[in-house]
């Protein structure tokens, strides 16, 4: 049988198959055995209480959703003491997901939150949906670098950065975190979208943009993870429509070490661990005896067919 | 999508009428039960019977499931649509929806035809509650709203509460559930828009009377704006507690997403709570409308 | 009746519906009356002849298509000779697309094209496919103000510029462009993407990296168009995801004076045409007697909501 | 996505059977179309009969329609699928396709039932070429290449032409449209890995036979590389022209997007042609393989 397990830095993981922050939270245990997922995403985090956005949150699409719900939350104390022992009642690693507008603020949250029980923070640096221009700190290498080497100076933890589908040098975006010592890149947060009702002619958000969500966007995802992969030495998470175990086996062939998992839990609350065994059945039926040779496994390197020989092959 | 995305095994993770309960002891669950029939009730709604896994029965009145509807037009459904659960016969391992055909949606649904295959998520949320020392309720429901109450009477029989329904619709056909409330021996008011019965004046005075006849220890209502607000105010006059069941659009209905929040107002400050989590039945009293 | 007809600058259409570049050529004559378009729009043409890129040149993916075809032509004299007549036998505008690797050749493509029948020179400084490392003038704003200032020196012709999804700030670049004289926005190109397969762990496309096409991108697309159009003077044409009368009218709604439609065309051959008849039976339907009145025309103005009151409202 | 995605209206612009032909003098159309009937010919192959307006009727031996196939699993199939004419029978309006069943759209295909409608849109390129000096042709096919060059018989039938085809398969129970084949008065040389009759030697033999004893005037392949590239070297050395039926995966089909493209050798030049445009029928002595 494959050893599904896989390691984030020293984050050792039982599987690479993570929940996406903001899309799950330890209310899933209602349905599905928490103690199988690879890591415990909680959802980002802000200093101080916020409401979030204005209803309604979500819309459906041509094909999947946006949806703005603006980081609601009661705040890191309330975190610290309620929820991260709701969480310490499983047993995956617990990856804490912190926002923030400032470097300052946003170094006192990892500082305030390298406590024993959280294993790993994870900055979101790409929440296009926080305030209505979509600007964060993902959008350009510079901030990035900034915000990143503050938040490595205020914690020992292992620190994931999260970055922006909406930036357009992802590459460069990704080699300022590595240098500013992030430990692992997660790729990527939603697409800042707009839907307008053509019946009343009104954004059909109540923050008018939102952050689109669709397995349609796995691709663009998927050419942002082989891009960075390429270029960093930092392993890389690839979120962005998992909906089945072929997959996370794509994100890993372009140099995944783990996935993240959103929409397809709303969809189907038992996909988490549907996909999990169905990874592992995968791998079995191949023999594939460590997930982790799938990891940047992508045959490319004689890619460079001239034309004319490719296409007298046909079909 | 269901198998182009997901790969074969995937699919089997719900659970299976007649497999053993892998899960025994989880509050909710993923089920693909099996549709016994899906009929129209009148020119708007339709009811769908389904036989599903024991564990599914668990739901009490006023919680719901979210249902991955069948696509209507050949694309997808994103997202799955909240329902009450409309009737719970445990002994049959049957359970039924009754629901509104509007959007995609549920025109999905309603194309379900007996020996299909419908994927239900649940139960979730919060459902209704019934102190031991109430005797007497008074059920107070429009529309769709019907559907949500409807099991409230079962569980009240159950429970040897006596209840009074005031049923109100656009007009005397549009009527819903009366022979469930009849059969389970509440007493049924029926007021509609045609013959202006409905109007808040009259709800109001056939409430006023209920009251003073002792007949209302706690009040219950879904589906109307104005009704809530008539409820609220009675309540608060006459001391009489209620609760009602609220709707919003929803994502994960599990408390993960926060997309179906809605505001309340408890001592005084207003706040955000989820209606699939705290809810969907919420204290008449701590409701904000607008 | 609605009057359908928009202006593009100086440029009459009948109606706001032309095809996109590149999925459309007068060969569709065999299906459809082309002299009911709002416009013809010419594949992207290059100087010197090219081949294009290996096949396979197309995959499915889980909701739309990529593609990468790396603009195959036999140059520009063969163009002007035997293209630009076939597009002559019918009235709508002629839109004639460009690309180069240099700003110079851009120019004189320009330059050359500026011919009796050609009625708008379009500058595609965005396609993804062109090399594999997807880079190109309109993922910066200095690239693309200095191709663009130069082509608009070249030519009298009016001059719309194509820009890129790919491109992290598009209101800058759109404001590069109209800086530098381009008449008209062209948003946008195809998304950067790429798909591998789980059988052989190859990439699906001789190219590698394809531009993602599908209707589930229009809400990324339309927030571009929407943020451009309240930023320029100059108008915007919407391209992605277009594949109904109602989504002619989302992007009008937004900004945008026309669309382009590519995808919806080869899903149905008939699909331009039948756009228009609905957009027609659309505005009629709620007596809207200029097509040009949905131009910009969202609600937007009182979208500050505050979060309690949205979130008091309901469903 | 049809209804989603489309507009009510929309989906009326394809032309319909029984409906006046409003653009007669085009030469293809998108036609929706109704399943007379969809029968599996055998393990992997099944026969689509379709009732169609009259202008797709002019289609000719070797052109292709592009199909919009229904989703064999609730996803979206987002590209027309190409498929040949198989049989045209312009008296009864009729239109049939021979398809194996491989993927998602020719799944798609499959679920199609009597009554059903079916977009497709066509016909499109340029069909198999019978030269008046031709008496005696032979057509040598295999597997679903054979669905491609049945009509070639009935072409040729109509035209006086003799027919030799040579049906190559796996098995002797595989050989398809050997009925199609005899009916039209072709004689039939069916060859099979099984027995190894279907060897490259053994068609070589059978090839330099009927060259020999002037039975053919031109040769017309299609669905083997292997029997292409022994056709392009036998016809090169006894000057037999021959016609080649190619495949590529394709998107528009008219021509626009240069998906299709395959490699070709002119006067020593290797160049790119659109498969659905140039062809899907080319010189064989042009093609090049690989
Ligand atoms: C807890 C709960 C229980 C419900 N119980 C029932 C029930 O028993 N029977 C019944 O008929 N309906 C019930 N509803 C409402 C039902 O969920 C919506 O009617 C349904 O989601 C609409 O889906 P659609 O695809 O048909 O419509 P859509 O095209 O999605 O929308 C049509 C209309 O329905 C509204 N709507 C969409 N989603 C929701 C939602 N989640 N809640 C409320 N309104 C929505 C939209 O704003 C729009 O006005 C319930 C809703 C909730 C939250
Ligand atoms: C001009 C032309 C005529 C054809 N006529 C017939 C016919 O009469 N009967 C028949 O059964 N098949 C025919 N084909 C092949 C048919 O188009 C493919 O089998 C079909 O598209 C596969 O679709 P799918 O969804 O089932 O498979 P997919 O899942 O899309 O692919 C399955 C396999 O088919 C190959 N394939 C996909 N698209 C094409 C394509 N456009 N052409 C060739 N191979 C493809 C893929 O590379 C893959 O190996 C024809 C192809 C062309 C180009
Ligand atoms: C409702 C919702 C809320 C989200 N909230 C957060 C969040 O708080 N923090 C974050 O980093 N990402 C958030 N995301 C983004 C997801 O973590 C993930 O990046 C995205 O959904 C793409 O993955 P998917 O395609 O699997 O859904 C949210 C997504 C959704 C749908
Ligand atoms: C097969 C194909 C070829 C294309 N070629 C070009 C091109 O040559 N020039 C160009 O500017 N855009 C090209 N595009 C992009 C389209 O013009 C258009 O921007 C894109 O398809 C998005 O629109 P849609 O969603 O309506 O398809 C091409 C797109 C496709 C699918
Ligand atoms: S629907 Fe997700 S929190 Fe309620
Ligand atoms: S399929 Fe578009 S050119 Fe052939």
């Amino acid at each position: 049988m494959v050893d599904l397990s896989v390691k984030i830095g020293d984050v050792e993981m039982a599987n690479p198959v993570t929940p996406a922050s903001g899309a799950f939270s330890w209310e899933y245990a209602d349905v599905i055995d928490l103690n199988r997922l690879g890591g415990l995403v909680a959802k980002t985090i802000c200093k101080e209480p916020r409401l979030g956005n204005p209803t309604p949150r979500m819309a459906e699409t041509e094909a999947g959703i946006i949806q703005s719900i603006g980081l609601p939350g009661k705040g890191i104390e309330y975190f610290i003491d309620h929820i991260v022992p709701e969480y310490k009642k499983f047993t995956p690693p617990l990856i804490v997901s912190v926002s923030s507008e400032s470097t300052e603020e946003f170094a006192e949250l990892a500082r305030d939150l390298s406590i024993p029980g959280v294993d790993v923070i994870e900055c979101n640096i790409s929440c296009p949906t926080r305030n209505t221009t979509g600007g964060n700190f993902a959008m350009q290498s510079e901030h990035t670098k900034e915000v990143v080497s503050a938040i490595r100076a205020a914690t020992d933890k292992p620190l994931w950065a999260k970055l922006s589908p909406n930036a357009g040098d992802i590459v460069s975006i990704a080699m300022a975190a590595e240098e500013a010592g992030a430990d692992c890149l997660v790729i990527a947060n939603t697409f800042l979208s707009l839907k307008i009702r053509t019946d009343n002619f009104r954004p059909a958000l109540g923050n008018k943009f939102g952050g689109l969500v669709s397995p349609a966007l796995k691709p663009i995802v998927l050419r942002m993870v082989y891009q960075v992969a390429k270029q960093v030495s930092i392993p890389v998470i690839g979120i962005g429509g998992v909906t089945k175990a072929e997959d996370v086996v794509e994100y890993m062939l372009a140099g995944a070490s783990a996935v993240g998992i959103g929409y397809a839990g709303f969809r189907n609350p038992t996909a988490l661990t549907a996909i999990i065994d169905d990874l592992e059945a995968w791998c079995d039926d191949r023999g594939i005896k460590k997930v982790t040779e799938l990891i940047g496994a992508i045959k490319d390197d004689d890619m460079e067919m001239d034309t004319l020989t490719a296409a007298s092959s046909g079909v | 999508m269901t198998d182009f995305v997901s790969a074969s095994k995937y699919a089997a993770s719900p659970d299976r009428v007649g497999e053993p309960d892998r899960h025994p002891d989880r509050p909710a669950g993923e089920f693909i039960c099996n549709v016994l029939s899906n009929e129209w009730v009148n020119g708007e709604y339709k009811l769908l019977a389904l036989e599903t896994p024991p564990r599914a029965l668990n739901a009490r009145a006023g919680q719901f499931f979210h249902l991955l509807c069948p696509t209507p037009d050949g694309a997808e459904v994103w997202m799955r649509r909240p329902m009450s659960v409309y009737r719970i016969d445990k002994d049959a391992g049957h359970l039924q929806f009754l629901y509104k055909c509007e959007g995609r949606g549920t025109q999905g649904m309603a194309l379900l035809e007996p020996g299909d295959e419908f994927n239900i998520a649940g139960p979730f949320g919060i459902g209704f509650h019934l102190d031991p020392a109430w005797k007497n309720i008074v059920v107070l429901g429009r529309g769709v709203g019907l559907a949500t109450l409807a099991p409230l009477a079962q569980m009240a029989a159950e429970n040897g509460v006596h209840v009074t329904a005031i049923l109100s619709a656009r007009s005397a056909e549009l009527v819903m559930s009366r022979d469930m409330f009849d059969e389970l021996g509440a007493d049924v008011i029926a007021v509609n828009d045609t013959d202006h019965s409905s109007d808040v004046d009259n709800v109001e005075a056939i409430l006023e009377k209920l009251i003073a006849d002792g007949r209302a220890d706690a009040f219950f209502t879904c589906g109307s704006n104005r009704l809530l607000d008539l409820m609220k105010r009675l309540g608060k006059a006459h001391g009489v507690p209620g609760q009602v069941a609220m709707e919003q659009i929803m994502a994960c209905g599990l408390g993960a997403c926060y997309i179906c929040v809605r505001t309340f107002e408890v001592n005084g400050e207003k706040i955000l709570r989820r209606v699939c989590r705290e809810g969907p039945v919420f204290d008449i009293q701590e409701t904000v409308g607008w």
